[in-house]
């Protein structure tokens, strides 16, 4: 089995969508001859075409709202927005429009959108090449939250991502993009969404996360270890809509909660995992649920790894939440 | 551009050759578009239903264009064009029963009246938010283009539209990547109380297409023929590969911008008056009878039927009942999901708690 | 004094400030001879001219964007957004701009704008004339959030709004605009932002609401009281920088919390609020915190009573979280 | 439009008569802004500042516009126009402080680098998101305007930022209120990989302003006489109560879009080369050289001493430390709230407790 990093699970996840199905189109800005600035569609205009790797005018509202119209005609577009801070000149297309399609009209009409987007901090990206947005559409009833921290899921939550029939947001951690590799086959598979992953199992405290800052998790899991606490800790993959059943249960075993995400603390996802924690496991809850998250600042540059809720930041919350 | 003249004959180098039977045909649809209006505005005023945004004056404009479009072409609606969709043949009591959001409404009462949309008559979802319709005209007819179809797409919207986002990036899509699109300005003077001229510095709207490299042309949005001629010449080209065009029909609204409206603050009856002497109605009935294919009588007999009809339809809704609960937690997603199955118990529990209460 | 419902509390306080001020104007669609679909702004065009109030063409960008440009140069605009739900497409100039000029100059630059809009259901408006689309803007680091529920504290509030150095987002529950009529002073005065009151004094459950939704909550405070529930009910009134150690105190007291509002559940912010009050107050909880929000759907139109928080499905919130 | 002949002489038809002096110090300008450039350029490659986004080749279009503009104007940047900034009077100290977002960074350290501003020069702050910078130029005018002062505003953007909402938005407001914004569009031939052909279906970008009725000129960005003449001219309309102008600057990117960009893979080098015949800098040389005001010597001496001056700021940038942590919680409200102070004191004591650690 060949290995592969996250930019090239990806891009194998559009090459063999694409050929498996010609209603599958690539578009956004610099997709084609470029590859995209991250060169996550390298390659792919050469295989199957301008008209199928579309490279746009720079307009997100127009990479979006024609999206949506390819959609509901019944093809199956993948969008890619340069960069999620750059997501919001066309999140009008994605509020208003694909996320109520299928409600306005009883089904009669959906739209089988996929929208890629690379997110998150640590690559010296400042205020705007750094964001993570994902509560905003978590917020939306009717669109879908995906976000990989591996290859292998990548490739298969990207597949299944485009075969749904449901606006789909897939978040790409572009600080992972070539950090690490693993084998991923070569073939078409599903990693089917709204299923978390339980990483590393442990009994004292209940950590959950996704995409980048998995891996701060699971360092501070692993040192925790060292301190004598045992994490469990879970992989969300799909944020929305999220396996809650996955945390609860582990909740009910630990009775402590900790979640780590980049966003903004404030109205970011943490804050809506631990209220339905809470109200789910309220009489199992021997700690106060903790939330290790970005400040409630714009994102920094020069101090980007004290703004990044990294794994010594993690540390402290897990065994203050174990020890409470 | 006019082919109706004022004595009802029409400009021999423009006439479109359309059949007697044809122009007849949309005359009664123009007919029935509009005493179906004047209907659902006397019910809203006597509040049997919420709300209603019309076309009175508008009809030649919406009804011109629906005509001019084949069987397999898309019409995106704004939200004043269910008189294209009925022209289609879409249901009146579905229409109506919409009217009321009652369980006989295809999206169980979840829009507010006058968001029609069906997939059957390729007539896209009526949406509020202005200008958002317009990039998914586009993305359909690249979709109808990709997959060698013969389709186009034409969608409707206001002159207030052509400020909007969406506007610019629909039209320079579709300039780029010359797409079947028609775009159908209707230009009726109006974005709610802002005159057209307060929404643009230039003297046309037409003007705007020269920013895209789009043709463009500007047509009496009064005259069906007119409307139907201009349309048709898109269809063409759009068929032919020559991508899209811009149409801006100047026309005006006779009514309220909806039944929530009061023009009389911003306009004067004098220039409402003026208007109404080019109302597409009478102009095209003189031109009928011109024809000698056309009456007082019939004219009345006609306006009775459709009345009967839409009275027919009141009648049926206004017995129909809610939409059931249930209603409101499906089609979110494709399969509902636990969390909506959790609030759907919920809301169903606390519905019959409440009626056990009262 | 005079009496005044909402409309004409926020009017007065738009006319008296305009008055005091020649660098406030007032701008959006139909605002001038139309007065505001709402008829919020009637009568201003005809004191202070078509410049100071002012038609734009149909484009919130160009209503957020323009605005953002003359706060830079100093001047105070009062930008009018139609409906809540149809902020989106400028959404961009807020997020991006508005929330981040102070930072990203160091202050050299600040943007003193005011966003006044609608929001909210029970107007029979459906999917996009209903929305509370708040917690967005809560999430956004850099914005302001106010939602006043009465004459009073809207004008005093309004006039804080405008005299802020940062962006507001006054956000105004148009399903109260003629319900009330109260005592409103002529002059010009202020209710201090980042202040919550307490409107009912309580001993047994904490509630918070704001906008609309705190006549709901308060009909069911006074209905709890019947069956022996004593509610503290507090309104918010501005919601973010969001006034904690009021909600914090009163949870010390009642060890018990409700949260209510329009928005759907999820990402809204009473998730936010539960979890600030989970980390604050964990030692004190004796029941799991609860929130009635709207549901995890678009708005509907025929069941919208049934989809908002009305005091019914308050009050068994109020009742069970006093008896868990 | 072009005013300096090939041989150097100028069209006399078009001569804006610039004294010696004053051309002289433009094209020093233009020496020292692309010094620096090369400068920063080296120094991402070398790893010691994280990223670059330059003017090489625009030169012209940059300082011909900025000196056409008066003390009182403002400028509203996209994110290359930092040789207008320092044409202001701007220290380069502190733009190379901001390269390394150190603690002489005026924001700390919160921004990429080439994110500047100043008030006091009358220059906006640049920001990522394209497009965005325009409204608020047409603002800026706007509040000038109804405050009774005479400033107009000039704001840069590029071929791809036609394509934006706010382009739409901007132009739209501008020409309806007649605001004094001078809309300077560098058409550079690219959006990153995209090239201008593919960005619209228009010969020309000048060609969009006729859907704002907006008066358009098209100049030699890569002449800076041509571009001084144009802009200029906007100036004085501007300020003639005659509202906004839109010039569209001819030039080329010579370099990739940014450090982080490799154009061989979307252009060929024929077309660089063709494109460095037309280099701004040479040309404007040859003409001082014919008018006898300029040498090799000059030139050599001139590059040096702005050489020496960026290294000299470089070197001392390079001995400033970070900014302090706690500037990553200030200024994002006019006076901190209770959620920042908790904040900022948890990071200030996981700091803290992390060096006791290591
Ligand atoms: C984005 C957005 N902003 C504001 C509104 C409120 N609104 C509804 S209709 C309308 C005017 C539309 O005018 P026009 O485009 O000319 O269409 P017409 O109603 O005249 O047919 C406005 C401002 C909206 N629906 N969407
Ligand atoms: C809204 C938005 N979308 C995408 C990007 C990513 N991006 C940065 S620069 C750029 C190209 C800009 O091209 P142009 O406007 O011609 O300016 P130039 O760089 O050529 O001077 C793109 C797509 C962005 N910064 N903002
Ligand atoms: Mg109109
Ligand atoms: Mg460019």
């Amino acid at each position: 089995m060949p290995e592969m990093n996250l930019v090239q699970a990806i891009q194998n996840a559009l090459a063999v969508t694409m050929r498996a199905d010609p209603d599958v189109v690539v578009m956004g800005e610099d997709v084609g001859k470029l590859g995209g600035v991250f060169r996550v569609t390298q390659g792919l205009v050469d295989e199957f075409g301008a008209d199928r790797v579309i490279d746009t005018p720079l307009s997100e509202t127009g990479i979006l709202g024609t999206a949506i119209g390819m959609a509901l005609h019944g093809m199956r577009p993948v969008s890619e927005i340069q960069f999620s801070d750059f997501i919001y000149p066309g999140f009008d297309q994605l509020v208003s429009e694909a996320s109520k399609y299928r409600y306005r009209t009883a089904g009669e009409f959906h739209v089988p959108l996929v929208v890629r987007t690379p997110y998150g901090g640590g690559i010296r990206g400042g205020q705007y090449h750094s964001q993570s947005p994902e509560s905003l559409f978590i917020h939306t009833a009717g669109l879908k939250v995906v976000c990989p921290s591996n290859p292998f899921d990548a490739k298969g939550l990207l597949i299944a991502s485009i075969r749904d029939d449901d606006p789909v947001l897939f978040f790409e951690p572009k600080r992972v993009y070539r950090a690490i590799k693993m084998e991923v086959p070569e073939e078409v598979y599903e990693v089917p969404l709204s299923e978390a992953k339980v990483v590393r199992p442990g009994g004292q405290v209940t950590c959950v996360a996704w995409g980048a800052m998995l891996y701060e998790a699971y360092a501070a899991a692993e040192e925790a270890a060292q301190h004598g606490v045992d994490v469990e800790l879970i992989d969300l993959r799909t944020l929305w809509p999220v396996d809650l059943d996955a945390i609860v249960t582990s909740v009910q075993k630990t009775g402590r909660f900790v979640v780590v995400h980049e966003a903004p603390q404030t109205c970011g996802f943490g804050g809506e995992l631990v209220a339905r924690v809470t109200e789910r496991a309220f009489v199992h809850l021997q700690a106060p649920p903790r939330r290790v998250t970005g400040y409630d600042t714009p994102f920094p540059l020069t101090h980007e790894r004290e703004y990044l809720p990294l794994a010594r930041r993690i540390l402290p919350a897990l065994i203050e939440t174990a020890r409470f | 551009m006019q082919v109706i003249r004022d004595d009802g004959t029409l400009d021999p180098n423009l006439d479109p050759g359309l059949s007697v039977d044809q122009v007849v045909a949309l005359y009664k649809a123009m007919v029935r578009t509009r005493v179906v209006d004047d209907r659902l505005e006397r019910l809203q005023r006597q509040g049997r239903i919420a709300f209603h945004v019309g076309s009175l004056g508008e009809e030649a404009a919406i009804l011109g264009a629906a005509a001019a479009l084949r069987e397999q072409d898309w019409i995106v609606p704004c939200y004043r064009e269910v008189g294209a969709l009925l022209w289609r043949g879409y249901p009146l009591q579905q229409y109506v029963d919409h009217m009321y959001g009652n369980a006989g409404d295809p999206i169980h009462g979840r829009q507010m009246p006058d968001h029609t949309f069906s997939r059957a008559h390729r007539y896209l979802s009526v949406s509020a938010p202005i200008g958002t319709q317009i990039p998914h005209a586009v993305g359909l007819a690249w979709a109808a283009k990709k997959r060698g179809l013969d389709e186009c797409v034409a969608v409707f919207f206001g002159d207030g539209a052509t400020s909007a986002n969406d506007f610019h990036a629909a039209m320079n899509f579709a300039a780029v990547f010359e797409t079947p699109t028609i775009f159908l300005c209707r230009n009726n003077g109006y974005a709610i109380s802002v005159p057209t001229e307060a929404q643009t510095a230039t003297r046309t709207l037409a003007e705007k297409a020269a920013a895209y490299r789009m043709p463009a042309s500007r047509v009496d949005g009064n005259d069906v023929l007119a409307v139907w001629r201009a349309v048709r010449a898109a269809v063409v080209r759009a068929t032919q590969g020559g991508g899209p065009t811009f149409v801006e029909l100047v026309t005006y609204r006779l009514g309220g911008h909806s039944t929530s409206d009061d023009p009389r603050l911003y306009r004067d009856s004098d220039e409402v008056d003026s208007w109404a002497r080019a109302d597409p109605l009478p102009r095209l009935q003189k031109h009928l009878e011109h024809r000698g294919a056309w009456n007082e009588e019939l004219d009345s007999d006609w306006r009775k039927v459709c009345d009967t009809e839409v009275r027919e339809c009141v009648r049926a809704s206004e017995e129909k009942p809610a939409p059931a609960l249930e209603t409101v937690f499906s089609d979110v997603y494709a399969s509902q999901p636990a969390h909506l199955q959790d609030q759907q118990a919920r809301a169903l529990a606390a519905r019959d708690a409440d009626r056990e209460g009262s």
